[in-house]
């Protein structure tokens, strides 16, 4: 034992010398967690949609989704809350790095005192805390994801190919693609209540992750008869309530939908698909072979009831065959989708006019029930002067020309008016017909009812488009063969009373414009005149369309409406949920004798 | 119409037969669905009536300066005559029509008169058919212009 | 480097002899699972003939919560907030180990940035617990001066962990395909001014603690490993460097960034209770310099997380691997086997205080003063839950 | 390694010979050969670190599959070796004369997955269970949540709601895919 080793540790006298770290820190001050501690939680409940990952994560159930007082489910939301219980919690954060809303994060406060333990099961952002409002605490790094923000690019035809051609412009996801884009889904169902079909969007996609695709195909049926067709053209309500595209883009459901069906060949649907119940010995006059009037068929048809089928064009499909062009929905897959409906004995007469052919009111005295799904297929005109030019046609013509194989001698130079999906799909046509193309809308990009995908694509093909600008008048141009287009530029003016900002006509700020073609397409009605004035006056119709009640049933219980002519939403995939919601009605009506 | 009485005399007229106009035009309608509509109108009318009675007993103002937007929607379209097969489109471009033509006499009448009361009377009148033009309009902008 | 181990003398295990306890000769004596000695609970159930320990029989199992178990029935990323509570002072290593494996079965290459970011982490867990050591080791030999000093500084990195993972015992940070947040702003300058603060209370340290002649009395000579007990023990980390070994995983096997680090691996030949202390006081200066070095070198930029798969329904290709790092008493290893389902098939953690606290243990305290009986079993440095996961 | 690797293989039969990852290899080996094959790489091919054993309950394949996991340090490899065994009156050799930290395992893997080792030290006695009347917990059937739903009672008042079917009542009770 050294002498050395007998004095050092005297040295910690040394240390009496120095400035204490903890005494002397009077009055006690709380300290505050770090920036990023995690701390207690809370969420914003504006923000947050309900969609449950935290709770699906949490791995130690300490979360609950929860029905809250003065939130109700609405599209987007399921008003559902998270519920925590600090029982259970172990302040890992992972329910705030998945949470898809951003809305859930924690604070840095970490004390909490109550007498009651009860208290420490708490619905985050819907009680009062003593922590809400404090800025500090652990949130998800922008950079660091749980699942991946970004969709798998569906590869695309290039504009100056796709314009070139009526080849279809999506090229459709390699089974990695797929698979990696269905891995995306956080299979909340939140997108199920938006759809309008209500289809089991997070189940098919959860196929797509096993390789199961003909169990995708029987699940995309059951709400669906049209997958092939809403795989490439729907408006996917659904994508724009997906929680994952909130913080980043969502998932590229349509796409998904029409990866399934294009590894299913139609060949096998019999085999994978369900069959036709026993014959009821009923039967259904359906008015228009469209997507309302072909899934209602499908439906009927399924439960055994013979099912006919009146159309006035010499093919099926209604506006998806002549509305939509080839390079958005080729023939093809339209006619596998319609081939399965026909191969379970569906009866389509074609060329066969309701109102012409056949009085409406022998539908109603000679079947069960008759449904009625006839769209919207009336332009309507923009009521300005000289809109009767020969050089002023309407989009829906000219999509309907180019559909029949007709050369709609458009020239070289159009002008489309409107900012809907006809006026994109006529502009598009157009640029594939060889013509310079001038889109004319009276308002901005952004109030486009036209698919934002459409808009960018048509910009990307070459169409030009000038916004705010309202045509007043159609005058004769110089050269016989074409008109000159007389337009003024419009302001913006916010309407008082909310709503979209409405355009003002600005009189000191006109141009002329000349072109071979000017082609309009600012909307569509209803032709309800096959309708007898003694029938139509007992129905309920508004502004030309069809005001159903439950099951979309009638006043006169035979009669059962759908689709564009019965809904304000006038897209596929609502005119395919009537047809499935009336089929329902009126098997049910005809079962029970029950009204809706 | 030299007093302000008289005037509103004339206008609540005018309202009543814009009413009976539209009721008149539902009973003829053949459309499906065009019966409602014109009946809309009427009791819209009617409601204009109402308010301009309402005036006239002194239980309601007319507001000769407010503001009202002109979204000049009907300035520009073609003129349609009401017929039994009317359109939804064509009837609001009839009442757009009708309500742009009320508003251009009050706003006529009320260069015409030089008495300040009175000119406010016409001046009032005209922004409430301005009013009622805008509501046309904004139907027509939401419906008919839906896709533009 | 010794000679490589002959197997025959150190494999008889303990054998006393028969202990009569109606003889009046013997005291049995339950030493925890509450006890300062034992960091964490565990007890030893000690026969004492006098003062000298005859038998020593471990006893575990206080902390047993089924890890292994209840990771079969959660999702990989699930389980990443689990495996931090199978060594309480040392989180890190098993988030660390548990991300590699999955990350080596998923077929996910980390980036370089949380590389240098997950080593960080590690060091500074390495020298937070060998702090925690420091005072429990002197504390066990009556000096509760030094106990306060290095916990004081370990609550200083503590400090220093909450910064920059949010949390300061379970952190959470390194998970599966990279770390969950950056450096903070200011963090490196904080953290430079705390290892300066930590170096000199550790020069302190080695003048009160390692130069007392008190401690270096009752130390020296205390719990001899024989180098042959090495191998068939099992005997990692500091324990077996004291021993002559010069295995440290982060030279052999380097993981992580620690190929581009400057280091030496520390030994010592002595092999008791005194030398594998002054083995852990040299690698807390040693733990401190790596800091430094990556805290100068690390990258600022970059990306910290691999692209990663939706993890609600992450599956892993069936497989198996074994990692290890080492951690402050050694070789730590995640052995990992998955069957391509959502849940792993089966984990192990390998800790070194299995083997540390049960079979060392037992057969060095026999012969041993039943007061140096808690200096002993800190002198081989056990976390005992790691041994029942 | 590969000529040692062909020599296992057929001195001692051992299977399955696959690179995990660079210094990591696994094989199987029968039962009967286990421990001799174990002794041979101590002794011979300098596998002298017994980093821990264990075992994976194979139910479906009516299998556990003990490893051994033993490592060279001269070399810096790795060896897991294989063996399946029985798992009704699961039983292996010991080998606590090999490793002297081997009776541990061996008594870990009695109480958890009910292997026994006969003659290995204390082999019946406690782990870290104390008076455990159930399956041994680490087979696959033993399942933990139906064990604490028997034994536990979980606290009152939770409960949750799945966010799809509360919108599915309260949205669109009649429609969607027939139920």
């Amino acid at each position: 034992m050294s002498l050395k080793d007998l004095i050092s540790p005297f040295f910690v006298w040394q240390r009496a010398f120095e400035k204490p770290y903890t005494v002397g820190l009077k009055p006690i001050v709380e300290r505050p967690g770090a920036p990023a501690y995690r701390g207690f939680h809370i969420n914003m409940s504006d923000d947050c949609v309900g969609c449950g990952s935290c709770f699906t994560i949490c791995q130690n159930h300490a979360i609950d989704m929860v029905k809250v007082d003065g939130l109700e489910a609405h599209g987007g939301d399921s008003g559902l809350r998270p519920r925590f219980d600090y029982g259970r919690c172990c302040w890992c954060g992972l329910c705030v790095d998945i949470c898809t809303a951003g809305s859930l994060r924690m604070t840095n406060e970490y004390a909490w005192f109550t007498t009651n333990p009860d208290d420490f099961r708490f619905v985050a952002g819907m009680e009062n805390k003593s922590w809400d409002g404090r800025t500090g605490g652990y949130h998800r790094h922008p950079d660091y994801h749980l699942f991946p923000p970004k969709r798998i690019e569906m590869e695309m035809l290039a504009p100056e190919e796709s314009v070139a051609s009526f080849t279809e412009v999506a090229k459709g996801y390699t089974e990695e693609q797929a698979k990696l884009e269905a891995d995306r889904c956080v299979e909340c169902g939140i997108c199920v209540a938006t759809c309008p079909a209500h289809m089991d969007v997070p189940d098919y996609i959860h196929s797509i992750r096993d390789g199961d695709y003909e169990k995708g195909l029987q699940l995309m049926y059951r709400t669906n008869p049209f997958p092939a067709t809403c795989g490439r053209i729907c408006t996917r309500r659904c994508e724009s309530v997906c929680p994952v595209g909130i913080q980043g883009e969502p998932v590229a459901i349509r796409w998904l939908k029409r990866f399934i069906v294009d590894q299913v060949a139609e060949a096998d649907y019999a085999r994978i698909l369900p069959n036709v119940e026993a014959d009821t010995g009923k039967r259904i006059a359906i008015v228009g072979a469209g997507p309302g009037g072909l899934s209602a068929a499908y439906y009927l048809r399924l439960k055994g009831h013979a099912v006919e089928v009146f159309e006035s064009q010499a093919q099926a499909g209604g506006m998806l065959r002549y509305g939509v062009p080839s390079y958005r929905l080729p023939d093809p897959a339209l006619d596998k989708d319609i081939e399965h409906i026909r191969s379970l004995g569906v009866e389509i007469h074609f060329n066969h006019s309701i109102g012409r052919d056949t009085a409406f009111s022998d539908l109603l005295d000679n079947y069960d029930a008759v449904f009625v799904s006839t769209g919207l297929n009336v332009p309507s005109q923009m009521r300005i002067q000289g809109e009767d030019h020969p050089r002023v046609m309407d989009g829906l013509k000219l999509l309907d020309d180019v559909a029949n194989g007709k050369d709609p001698q458009i020239g070289t130079s159009v002008a489309v008016i409107g900012g809907g999906n006809v006026a994109m799909d006529a502009a598009r046509v157009s640029r594939r017909l060889g013509a310079e193309v001038t889109v004319l809308y009276r308002r901005r990009i952004e109030d486009m009812p036209a698919d934002t995908e459409e808009i960018h694509e048509a910009q990307a093909e070459g169409c030009i488009f000038v916004t705010q600008a309202i045509p007043v008048e159609a005058l004769n141009a110089a050269q016989s063969d074409q008109v000159t287009l007389k337009w003024g530029e419009a302001e913006m003016l916010q309407d008082p009373k909310g709503g979209r900002p409405r355009p003002v006509l600005q009189e000191e700020r006109m141009h002329l414009d000349t072109f071979d073609t000017v082609v309009s397409a600012i909307g569509q009605g209803s032709n309800l005149d096959y309708i007898p004035t003694e029938i139509s006056d007992q129905l309920q119709i508004k502004w030309g369309k069809f005001i159903p009640g439950d099951y979309q049933q009638m006043v006169l219980n035979k009669l059962f409406v759908g689709g564009d002519v019965a809904n304000a939403t006038a897209d596929a995939i609502s005119a395919i949920e009537d047809g499935h919601h009336a089929a329902r009605g009126i098997h049910r009506f005809l079962d029970t004798g029950q009204r809706g | 119409m030299n007093t302000v009485d008289e005037i509103l005399d004339y206008a609540i007229d005018q309202e009543q037969q814009a009413a009976d106009f539209y009721a008149d035009m539902a009973k003829r309608a053949e459309k499906g669905g065009m019966k409602e509509i014109f009946l809309e109108f009427s009791a819209e009318e009617e409601r204009h009536r109402d308010k301009l009675l309402n005036v006239k007993q002194g239980d309601q103002e007319l507001h000769a300066n407010q503001a009202v937007i002109n979204l000049k929607i009907s300035d520009y379209l073609v003129d349609v005559e009401p017929h039994e097969n009317i359109s939804y489109q064509d009837a609001l471009i009839v009442a757009m029509k009708r309500e742009r033509a009320a508003f251009r006499l009050y706003s006529d009448m009320a260069e015409k008169v030089t008495e300040p009361a009175l000119q406010d009377v016409f001046l009032g009148l005209a922004k409430e058919e301005a009013k009622h033009k805008l509501f046309f309009e904004s139907e027509y902008d939401e419906r008919v212009l839906k896709d533009n | 480097m010794p000679q490589p181990p002959t197997h025959s003398s150190s494999l008889d295990m303990a054998q006393p002899e028969p202990i009569d306890l109606s003889s009046g000769k013997y005291v049995k004596l339950w030493q925890g699972p509450q006890h300062p000695g034992i960091t964490g609970n565990m007890s030893l159930e000690l026969t004492l003939c006098g003062d000298e320990i005859v038998e020593c029989k471990t006893h575990v199992g206080y902390l047993h919560r089924g890890f292994e178990k209840f990771m079969e029935r959660r999702t990989y990323i699930q389980n990443f907030t689990v495996v931090c509570r199978i060594a309480v002072p040392e989180p890190t290593f098993n988030e660390y180990l548990y991300s590699a494996a999955i990350e080596e079965l998923a077929g996910i290459e980390v980036p370089e940035r949380a590389n240098w970011l997950r080593a960080l982490n590690l060091e500074m867990m390495r020298l937070a617990s060998f702090l925690m050591w420091t005072g429990g080791m002197s504390g066990a030999f009556g000096l509760y001066t030094v106990p306060n000093w290095t916990l004081t500084y370990r609550d200083y990195i503590l400090d220093l962990f909450e910064e920059l993972t949010g949390a300061r015992i379970y952190h959470m940070y390194i998970v599966p395909g990279g770390v969950r947040n950056v450096l903070p702003d200011g963090w490196k300058a904080r953290a430079l001014e705390i290892l300066k603060g930590t170096e000199k209370m550790m020069r302190e340290v080695d003048r009160v603690m390692m130069n007392n002649a008190v401690f270096k009395a009752r130390s020296k000579g205390l719990g001899l490993i024989p180098p042959d007990m090495v191998d068939p023990y099992g005997i990692v980390g500091p324990n077996a460097r004291a021993a002559g070994f010069k295995r440290d995983l982060r030279k052999d096997e380097p993981y992580l960034v620690y190929d581009q680090l400057d280091f030496e691996v520390v030994t010592a030949t002595a092999s008791d209770a005194y030398e594998r202390a002054w083995v852990r006081q040299q690698e807390i200066f040693q733990c401190i310099n790596l800091i430094r070095q990556m805290l100068e070198r690390m990258p600022d930029s970059g990306p910290f997380q691999a692209q990663m798969p939706n993890v609600l329904h992450w599956k892993i290709p069936p497989g198996e691997t074994y990692l290890k790092a080492e951690c402050t008493r050694g070789e730590y290893g995640y052995y990992v086997v998955t069957d391509g389902s959502e849940y792993v098939r089966r984990v192990h953690v390998r800790g070194p205080s299995y083997t540390h606290a049960i079979a060392v243990m037992e057969r060095l305290a026999v012969g041993t003063n039943i007061a140096d009986i808690a200096g002993l079993m800190v002198s081989l440095h056990t976390y005992p839950p790691e041994i029942e996961r | 390694m590969n000529s040692m690797l062909e020599r296992l293989s057929k001195e001692f039969r051992v299977t399955d010979i696959t690179e995990r990852h660079p210094g990591l290899t696994t094989l199987t080996a029968d039962k009967d050969v286990a421990e001799t094959l174990l002794r041979e790489l101590r002794d011979r091919e300098g596998y002298t670190h017994l980093n821990f054993m264990t075992a994976i309950d194979y139910i479906e394949r009516g299998v556990f599959t003990l490893v051994y996991m033993l490592h060279n340090y001269a070399t810096k490899s790795t060896l897991s070796v294989h063996v399946n065994i029985d798992r009704v009156n699961a039983e292996m050799t010991s080998i606590h004369t090999l490793w002297a930290q081997a009776w541990t395992y061996q008594r870990e893997l009695r109480e958890l997955w009910g292997i026994n080792f006969p003659g290995s030290p204390r082999v019946e006695e406690d782990f870290c269970l104390e008076g455990w009347e159930e399956i041994p917990p680490m087979r696959r059937e033993f399942d933990t949540v139906e064990y604490c739903e028997r034994t536990f009672t979980s606290r009152e008042g939770r409960g949750t709601v799945n966010p799809r079917e509360h919108m599915a009542e309260i949205i669109f009770p009649n429609r969607g895919g027939d139920k």
